[in-house]
């Protein structure tokens, strides 16, 4: 162990000494932005200066190696400044526009496509699934990393109705913006947990273990110094194995995903949606999860195919109606798709208004 | 009646709106129950206070609903009041009425009660306000050899009722009055001997207009609309242009799906987009009628408040169609008061009861096929159950 | 006891022998209506026959009397047919348009109006309060009676932007269709009720009576032979009197109305909306309650001046926004009004879109 | 490293985007856990099951969070991740870095670590992944001389994160990055030192479009807007027509509550209509621009699905300024901290909380006044509670 010697609470480093001087300079001034190509913005602010932004797809995880090799790009052509987005592409910052399409060469040269503006597919936003979580119920980068070979035309170019939002989750417990994506991918249980009753009394309280599921599902066991699932009420949320190890959700031969679809956060046009269950299950099929891949693309198609200029999925899915959702992108209707939780009864049809 | 003993309600004798005060002393001049039926509301109009106890249980041989029992609070100042309840009378469908029909329930109502009534009460029955409990099986008697029958109450099937329909009503989808009678006769049994976790209430509307409440009002709603393109008449749409009607403005405008445009005088309909909201054809009756395949959406769940919040009732069937002897709609009735019957709590109405133990489990028992229209949108959270059935087990 | 004589199970009269013969040969086969003056519609067939319905507002609580003079109209104008509508109001129905003028000076005579059609007001539906029912709050007639003779010009007038559909209920078991009505009068208690423990183990079980609260207020009271109330949790609802008279909830000093509004149930361009709460509480004030009417006034007076034709009061509400509405109406917006109940999140403002 | 050990994940090298399993071969060359972690991860792939247990507590001193333990289930086998604990690095604001900085990071973590990175984790950190137990401290120590501080993890504050902002956005109504900054500097206690019923995140947006999707992701969402109208530079309006852009079809139509009008070559706004939704302004970013009383609405209670389903955040004041020292702010945070200490249970997050104890008891207590826009419509239900002041007592 080594000695404690580090201040503590420092907090992170002030941002101010991490913006490049045209920005310092220009900071709460800018006027107005354009997008002159895929991937490449320019912000001119109220005296005329000019930023260009150029956006690069990243894989999010990243080795040091590459990191240093995106801080050599950025020596070269930006002066030693770069950031990250809140969707974890990488925007090199540039002040001389005729530097932008030698980056973009170099760029392209390491395999790193330029793109994300507009109406486009943006990065997806992930989590860590089987490389380093323990409740993970599939994997997030090689989903990601699939589906991303598969919408890349739609990262590099701006063709798409309006921005596409897609996100990877491994578990229920949704680290990353899922519940409000275009797109959601989630990693889902579909059995009961197994109970290692040996083990419970040892390393979990029994209350505790009670306490945490949130359907009352869970029962002492005192006769066994355990607990027992009332398979009926347990819907392989997984809170219990969170709260106690012996409880173990993990279920190779079920787990699997579900596909979600329709959510934004943004508060242009319509209010912040959250995402609906379009397909309950598809089977983890690693390294390249095909069927997860097709229904992505079965349903960016339909998309692309019917909605208007500037309608997010969601959108468009509420103005046709989720009956022709189903409908066209051919994905079936099932009663798991009806809500049965706490909020349930305001997502039934209360009215005749519908398209048979 | 002197007018000082009823000083507070005598002030609601003025205005123009017709006054129960004034009609409840001419009858209290005739009956001495309606007199102190008056007397006794002006005491509660004095206390803030209703002077009504909890009800008993009443009622008349071999129904086991149909009368509310009511006892005053103060029964020595005002005893023709002291036992006070009330009728339920099944009415006939649409509530029409011959003055014969009507003059004979008067005539029995003046022998045995108050002299008081409601037309009608707000499940639809007549409702004849207050008897003594000796009079009850007597009235019940002479309501009967009048072709008269008891309604519902207590946890039974409630009186069916139905809008005018096809009696009086262009945009009528389906036969409301006649179903509303069939459902009533096949269903005596379940209205008249309370066997059930509580209520429940059927209500049949013509067209989505809704003119019966049957959406906010019922456990089961019937309601009348259609499966292909609404009709349009462009001679008569032209006639409505020609004398000034907005149409665009009016109604295109304001079709909720936008699935009408006016264009080159003519007014054109994308068929697949319209969800049959009736609007259009409401604003234009001459010129726009429902399609020619007509049936009925049936929605359940609908209540008050009481005890998991109002619910409005929702799709369980998107059509169906409605002809008579309706058996489909019959044996569906049945199986949903079979699993009613077997899950629900106490008090717990059906659409409480799919709220507790989810859709998926009723539809399964009742033997419903899911299709998106019984949800505005599915679920936004990813808590699914699976069927043992439909996975292996774990480990 | 009189002699068990009749027939049980008869049902209802045979509706097809309460029908005018002229809506037995039309029967479905209506073409189309108009309404020819408030109170006054013609229905034409198919073949050309019309009907005319004269529509007559009534306090629905009638002695037999009353009943009577209008069977006597019915006969002298209608050969002795008549019907009541869904809101009780009566309607007379003719068929030679020469009598409606001589039947409308009849009713007049007996102080009947004619209206409640087309963009009217129609007759409040309405309940028994203190004239009838145990639980009540407060009156129904009454209430229904001071806001009727307010209202009247617009029940004999079609001068509103829409139909306006006013319901009272005496107390929260909201008999009559007072959750979904454009404005709505509830009475409501705000005491936690009062326990009578001599009498409660008499004449109530124990465990019927703690089941019975939605919001698990009422815990046994061994000692007692009784039950006891936790007031934080008490919402006042009275379905532990409607089990148990011991549990008196009527209380003259703090009982009163709450008004609620924007409800309707047609499909028509909206669909079925619940009423919201507006007022969540007016004293009761026999035997006119002049607050509460000219709270309904105020509403409608809003209404009439601020909507678009053809919006029913909820459709206005929510193009205007409820922020909106409690700004133009003037009334207080308060925690009140703020939902805690099951439901309560989903009416939550989860997005930035507001009038400031 | 040799092909044959991942065949699985060798198939994620092919295609346009970029391989992060090409990048851990590299990494996996120089660093044996990186290698390890590689194939681990193929074995995951065989299996469809995670290789990971159940995290334990592991830590550096100070602190009682900021690093997440991880050991893998099978130790024996894949010996260089048997601990491979996660630190979470606190970003500087905006996630704006000068290659130097970087390049620390990146030194550090080649000293004590796996050498694998998230740029970022999805509540914001750095994400360093994958150090031995016995390296914790060092690496902190070493984190800390070079500038950088650990995030949240834990029942505690989390790393609060704030989008570009004034740094490179017109839009922005507050300064995200001067907030989020000052924010994580005043409240580093609480960020370090775990001691609430759960998680709470804080996310900081400059303006409706929440480009940190702070709505859906936290707890506690502070998001730019303005009070005024939005301004319109009719020139520019002009340009836009005349470069041939359909400012009625995909500005004026698609405006949410129908506040804009374009009419003879002129875009105007009824100001009292619009709801600030951008849309307007996202569109025509040259002749549009958010009004000059600018602040932001503070909204509560986000996060996602467990345990009672995922909420949006709700808004708690529409609007409030937002200038240093944001005292008004931290107040209000700290009052709803400790009523939210107070009163939560375990695992219980606050918008939970709130939902189970209702808003008026929370208002009441954090001292905030009740207001519509906190809304989107009244309740439906008539359950009110009084408080015992405001009425009498029963009887
Ligand atoms: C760089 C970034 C902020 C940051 O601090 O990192 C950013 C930057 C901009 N956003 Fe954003 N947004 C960024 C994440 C988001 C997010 C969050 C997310 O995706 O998780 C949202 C909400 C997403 C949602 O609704 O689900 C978001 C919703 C928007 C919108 C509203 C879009 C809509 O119509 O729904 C706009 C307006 C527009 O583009 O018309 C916008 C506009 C913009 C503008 C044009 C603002 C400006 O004037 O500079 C910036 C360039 C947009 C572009 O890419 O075309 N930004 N933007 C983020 C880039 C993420 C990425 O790498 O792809
Ligand atoms: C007679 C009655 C049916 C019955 O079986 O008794 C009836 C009869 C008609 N209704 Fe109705 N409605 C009747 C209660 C209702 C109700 C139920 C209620 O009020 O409790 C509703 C739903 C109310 C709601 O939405 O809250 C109702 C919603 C409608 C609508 C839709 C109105 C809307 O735009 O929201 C129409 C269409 C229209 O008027 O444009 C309609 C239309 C009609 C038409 C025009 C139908 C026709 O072609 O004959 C009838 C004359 C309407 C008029 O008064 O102008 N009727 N109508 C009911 C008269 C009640 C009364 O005395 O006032
Ligand atoms: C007479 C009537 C009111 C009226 O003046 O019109 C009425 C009167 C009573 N209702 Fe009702 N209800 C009446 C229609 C309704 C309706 C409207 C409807 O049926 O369309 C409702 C709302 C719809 C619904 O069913 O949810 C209604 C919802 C209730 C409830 C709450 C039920 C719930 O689940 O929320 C109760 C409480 C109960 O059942 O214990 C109730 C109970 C009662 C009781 C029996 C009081 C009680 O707790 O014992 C009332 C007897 C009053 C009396 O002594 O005269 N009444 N009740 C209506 C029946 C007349 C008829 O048969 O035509
Ligand atoms: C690393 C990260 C995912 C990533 O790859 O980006 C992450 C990883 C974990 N999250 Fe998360 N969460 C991460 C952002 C989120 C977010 C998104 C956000 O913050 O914007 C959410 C959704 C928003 C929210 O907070 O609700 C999120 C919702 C959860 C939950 C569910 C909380 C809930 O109330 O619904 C849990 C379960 C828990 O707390 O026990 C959880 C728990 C976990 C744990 C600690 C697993 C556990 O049960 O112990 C994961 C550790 C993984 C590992 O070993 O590396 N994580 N977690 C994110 C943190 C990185 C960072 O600090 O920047
Ligand atoms: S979503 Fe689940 S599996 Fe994935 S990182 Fe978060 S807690 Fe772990
Ligand atoms: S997985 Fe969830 S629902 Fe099932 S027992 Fe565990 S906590 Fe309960
Ligand atoms: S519900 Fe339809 S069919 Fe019935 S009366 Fe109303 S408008 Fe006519
Ligand atoms: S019925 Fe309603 S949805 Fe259909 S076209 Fe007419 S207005 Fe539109
Ligand atoms: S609303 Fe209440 S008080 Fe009025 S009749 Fe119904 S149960 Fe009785
Ligand atoms: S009035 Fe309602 S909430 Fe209060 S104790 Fe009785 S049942 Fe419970
Ligand atoms: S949230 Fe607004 S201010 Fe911040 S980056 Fe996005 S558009 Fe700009
Ligand atoms: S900001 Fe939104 S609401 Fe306001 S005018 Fe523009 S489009 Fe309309």
């Amino acid at each position: 162990m080594a000695k404690v010697v580090a201040k503590t609470d420092i907090g992170p480093p002030h941002y101010s000494n991490m913006l490049p001087p045209i920005v310092k300079e220009n900071y709460g001034k800018w006027a107005y932005h354009e997008i002159l190509t895929p991937g490449v913005l320019v912000h001119v602010s109220e005296n005329g200066d000019k930023l260009y932004t150029v956006r690069v797809g990243s894989p999010r995880l990243m080795s040091i190696l590459m990191v240093r090799e995106i801080c050599d790009l950025a020596d070269k052509y930006c002066d030693g400044y770069l950031r990250f987005t809140s969707r974890h592409n990488i925007e090199f910052l540039l002040t001389d526009e005729s530097k932008i399409e030698p980056l973009i060469a170099d760029l392209e040269k390491m395999g790193l496509p330029v793109g994300g503006t507009g109406h486009s597919a943006s990065n997806i936003i992930h989590t860590q699934g089987w490389l380093h979580c323990h409740t993970a119920a599939t994997d997030a980068s090689g989903i990601v990393k699939a589906i991303m070979d598969d919408l890349y035309e739609y990262f590099v170019d701006m063709k798409l109705p309006a921005k596409l939002k897609v996100a990877v989750a491994c578990c229920l417990n949704m680290c990353g913006a899922v519940h409000c994506s275009d797109i959601a991918i989630l990693g889902i249980h579909r059995t009961v947990p197994k109970i290692d009753h040996e083990r419970l009394h040892q390393v979990c309280e029994i209350p505790t273990v009670v306490a945490s599921c949130p359907t009352g599902a869970i029962r002492p066991d005192p006769k066994r110094k355990s607990v027992k699932v009332n398979e009926e009420k347990c819907m392989y949320c997984g809170n219990c194995y969170t709260m106690c190890p012996a409880m173990q959700i993990m279920d190779p031969e079920n787990d699997g995903v579900a596909i979600m679809v329709g959510g934004k956060v943004s508060n242009a046009r319509t209010a912040p949606m959250f995402s609906r269950l379009a397909i309950p299950f598809l089977p983890n099929n690693p390294p390249r999860w095909p069927e997860v891949v097709e229904a992505v693309r079965n349903i960016v198609d339909t998309w692309i195919r019917d909605a208007r200029e500037g309608e997010r999925v969601g959108e468009w899915i509420e103005r046709i109606g989720w009956e022709r959702f189903f409908e066209k992108t051919g994905i079936p209707f099932t009663e798991k798709h009806i809500d049965d939780y706490i909020f349930s009864v305001p997502t039934f049809r209360s009215t005749t208004q519908f398209k048979s | 009646m002197a007018d000082k003993e009823t000083p507070l309600l005598d002030e609601l004798e003025k205005g123009p709106w017709p006054s129960f005060v004034k009609d409840m002393k001419r009858m209290g001049e005739k009956n001495p129950a309606a007199r102190d039926h008056l007397r006794l509301l002006e005491k509660s109009y004095e206390d803030k206070l209703v002077h009504w106890k909890h009800g008993g249980i009443v009622g008349v041989q071999g129904y086991g609903g149909g009368v509310i029992g009511r006892y005053s609070d103060m029964p020595e100042e005002f005893p023709h009041v002291r036992e006070f309840h009330t009728f339920r009378v099944n009415q006939p469908s649409g509530w029409f009425y011959t003055t014969e029909a009507l003059r004979k329930l008067c005539d029995v109502w003046e022998t045995y009660g108050s002299g008081m009534t409601n037309f009608h009460g707000s499940t639809g029955d007549v409702i004849l306000l207050g008897a003594p409990t000796e009079n009850l099986q007597a009235c019940f008697n002479a309501l009967s050899e009048n072709g008269f029958d008891l309604g519902g109450s207590g946890s039974d099937l409630r009186t069916p009722s139905a809008c005018v329909g096809p009696a009086r009503c262009e945009y009528a989808c389906i036969d409301t009055l006649d179903l509303c009678h069939d459902l009533t006769m096949e269903f005596q049994d379940e209205i008249h001997r309370p066997m059930w976790p509580y209520k429940f209430k059927i209500k049949i509307a013509g067209c989505p207009n809704d003119c019966v409440a049957a959406i906010a009002r019922s456990d089961f709603s019937i309601i009348g609309t259609w499966k292909d393109a609404l009709k349009i008449d462009q001679d008569a749409v032209k006639e409505y242009a020609e004398a000034g009607f907005d149409i665009q403005g009016l109604v295109v405008d304001k079709c909720p799906t936008k699935a009408l445009k006016y264009e080159g005088g003519r007014l054109e309909l994308v068929p697949e987009d319209c969800t049959k909201c009736m609007h259009c054809i409401n604003k234009m009756p001459k010129a726009l009628r429902p399609g020619d395949e007509k049936g009925a959406a049936l929605l359940i769940g609908g209540k008050a408040t009481i005890l998991q919040s109002a619910f409005l009732s929702w799709v369980i069937v998107p059509w169906m169609e409605m002809k008579p002897p309706y058996d489909e709609l019959k044996d569906l009735l049945r199986r949903i008061w079979e699993w009613w019957d077997e899950n629900g709590k106490v008090r717990e109405r059906v659409g409480e009861l799919i709220y507790r133990l989810g859709m998926r489990n009723f539809l399964k028992a009742v033997g419903l096929k899911p299709v998106p229209q019984m949800v505005f949108r599915p679920r936004a959270n990813p808590y699914i159950f699976w069927w043992p059935e439909e996975v292996g087990k774990n480990g």
